[in-house]
């Protein structure tokens, strides 16, 4: 793959602007052959009406949506971002209520799946909020207050039978009882 | 001859490498062939996951019955379909452990694809959106996180008592030694009038079948699908 | 904007695995002309040896990264280190990737043991999706987006062989006439 793909597909995955430094370092290449391809990029992008463009700002790339689509992802952001929550996005939200701060593999564990999606559609609406924790200690998530004051609560404390259901030591024996899995995870 | 089981691997993992061991095809003649092993092999590997032995007594018991007919063909007239369609389902599992090695293979070659990365930024133009669903209240809330704590609950304890039923062929060999003690025969369906399961049916009749092959006994059927009378073996001087 | 980058934009600016069905309606077009134009652009990807490419999985589309660029992109990210897959596990989950959807029934009798452990391991780590069936139905699992991203492949039909796997007779013959197994454990 040629640089200028490289840098595109680095671009794209990152949500964050890119330092050409950075850029150089992962792709092994000058930082100005790095600039360079970034610029081509920029043109083809351009050239062809892509959906997406790259912005320059302070030595940094980034990737974005390229202004003409703005209407068609406004319209995703708000049907994304409305309407009632689904069974299961609510049991997620509900296990970091009456458990956070909690952390995605036990709450993994304690749905019997993945919760990847579910737990980013709930930090995009505001529901939960992430708190990085230590190196080993990895993401825990709570829910916002901003939600709580939805609810008409001044903190989760004020669940309803809060004491009772978030002291039961099911959920502690369920994750306490699993089995090993094989070969660490499977 | 060593052979060894990882967790999970099953009894048609074992089956297709006691065959590839002796290098056969797979036919019914090999699964006839293999039908001995396979029980000398659940019987010395007492490490065998509990939960798995009966998933290995069934396809003994598969094994075995392929064998009786290869051996006594003229008690079973009819057509070997059942045999046949195990070795379909053999051959089968084969070719997706083949896929397997295959897949294995893909997932060392190094193509990860990588997914965006997700940030509120990138969806949002302030971050500090807030859009609360219409469908959550305090005790919405409740009665969710009690229900998950019901399906939490229960599901441990049942396996466990099922495994403890279940059925070990050395104790249905010494209840057939047992019934013989005493008299010289007795009928299958007086063995198994008390199993509780299928699996303990089949395991009953792999005793019995071991107690044939020790010499131990004979078995009589006078008309197909007639009732089974195991006699201790004659003894000749 | 022509409605190929309008989709450019959406999978671009979504990070996730989007349905034919809602592209359409963001883009408010039919959901053969959305299916036809993804197609279309991951041949563009493709032709023009891009940074990114779209995958496709039952009715979903994701933009990821080029298979080509995983070096490049794994100094990036942070690879997570979920361990090896175990032997028993990459078998069940060949079986899912080839006869998907597949109930966890007709899985148990094609590996001739009981598969609970390792379908709750592959759900949790993500790499296979249940979907809920009908009463009599039963649940059903797939393979997921993950496990297309982990491999390089732009959707199942990318495995070799797969046309006759997938449709292999003799699996439905001998599962048809497969007594069904009364669960022995679990």
């Amino acid at each position: 793959m040629d640089l200028k793909h490289k840098l595109e597909a680095l671009l794209f995955v990152s949500a964050k602007p890119m330092a050409v430094k950075q850029l150089a370092e992962f792709t092994e290449a000058a930082e100005e052959e790095v600039r360079e391809a970034c610029h081509e990029l920029t043109v083809d992008y351009k050239d062809s009406g892509r959906g997406m463009t790259l912005i320059e700002n302070g030595g940094k790339f980034q990737m974005v949506t390229a202004p003409e689509a703005a209407d068609t992802v406004a319209k995703m952001v708000k049907v994304e971002t409305s309407g009632e929550l689904s069974r299961p996005s609510l049991e997620a939200l509900t296990i970091i209520a009456y458990r956070g701060p909690i952390s995605k593999t036990d709450l993994d564990r304690i749905r019997g799946v993945n919760c990847s999606l579910i737990i980013r559609n709930l930090l995009l609406r505001g529901l939960i909020e992430a708190k990085e924790g230590s190196e080993d200690d990895g993401t825990h998530y709570n829910v916002s207050f901003d939600f709580l004051k939805f609810l008409g609560l001044g903190s989760v404390e004020d669940l309803p039978d809060f004491a009772r259901l978030h002291m039961d030591t099911t959920v502690d024996e369920a994750l306490a009882d699993e089995e090993p899995l094989e070969n660490p995870v499977i | 001859m060593e052979i060894t089981l990882e967790k999970f691997e099953g009894p048609l993992a074992l089956l297709l490498k006691l065959i590839e061991a002796d290098e056969l095809d797979i036919t019914t003649v090999s699964l006839a062939k293999t039908a001995d092993q396979f029980v000398t092999y659940i019987k010395e590997n007492k490490d065998i996951d509990p939960e798995e032995i009966a998933d290995f007594l069934v396809v003994a018991a598969k094994l075995l019955l392929i064998k009786s007919r290869a051996l006594l063909p003229f008690l079973y007239p009819a057509e070997d379909v059942e045999a046949d369609d195990f070795e379909k389902q053999i051959k089968m599992y084969k070719e997706f452990l083949e896929a397997a090695k295959v897949v294995d293979k893909l997932a060392a070659g190094n193509r990860k694809m990588f997914g965006r990365e997700f940030t509120k930024a990138s969806w949002l133009q302030r971050e500090a959106g807030f859009f609360p669903p219409p469908n959550a209240s305090a005790s919405t809330l409740a009665m969710i996180f009690e229900d998950v704590l019901a399906r939490l609950k229960p599901a441990e304890k049942l396996g466990q008592s099922t495994i403890e039923d279940h059925i070990n062929i050395d104790d249905k060999i010494s209840h057939a030694r047992q019934l013989l003690a005493g008299k010289v025969n007795f009928f299958f369906s007086d063995f198994i009038k008390h199993a509780k399961s299928k699996t303990e049916v089949i395991v009953g009749f792999l005793a019995i079948l071991e107690l044939m092959r020790q010499r131990e006994v004979i078995i009589e059927q006078l008309s197909l699908f007639g009732e089974m009378e195991v006699k201790q073996f004659p003894i000749i001087n």
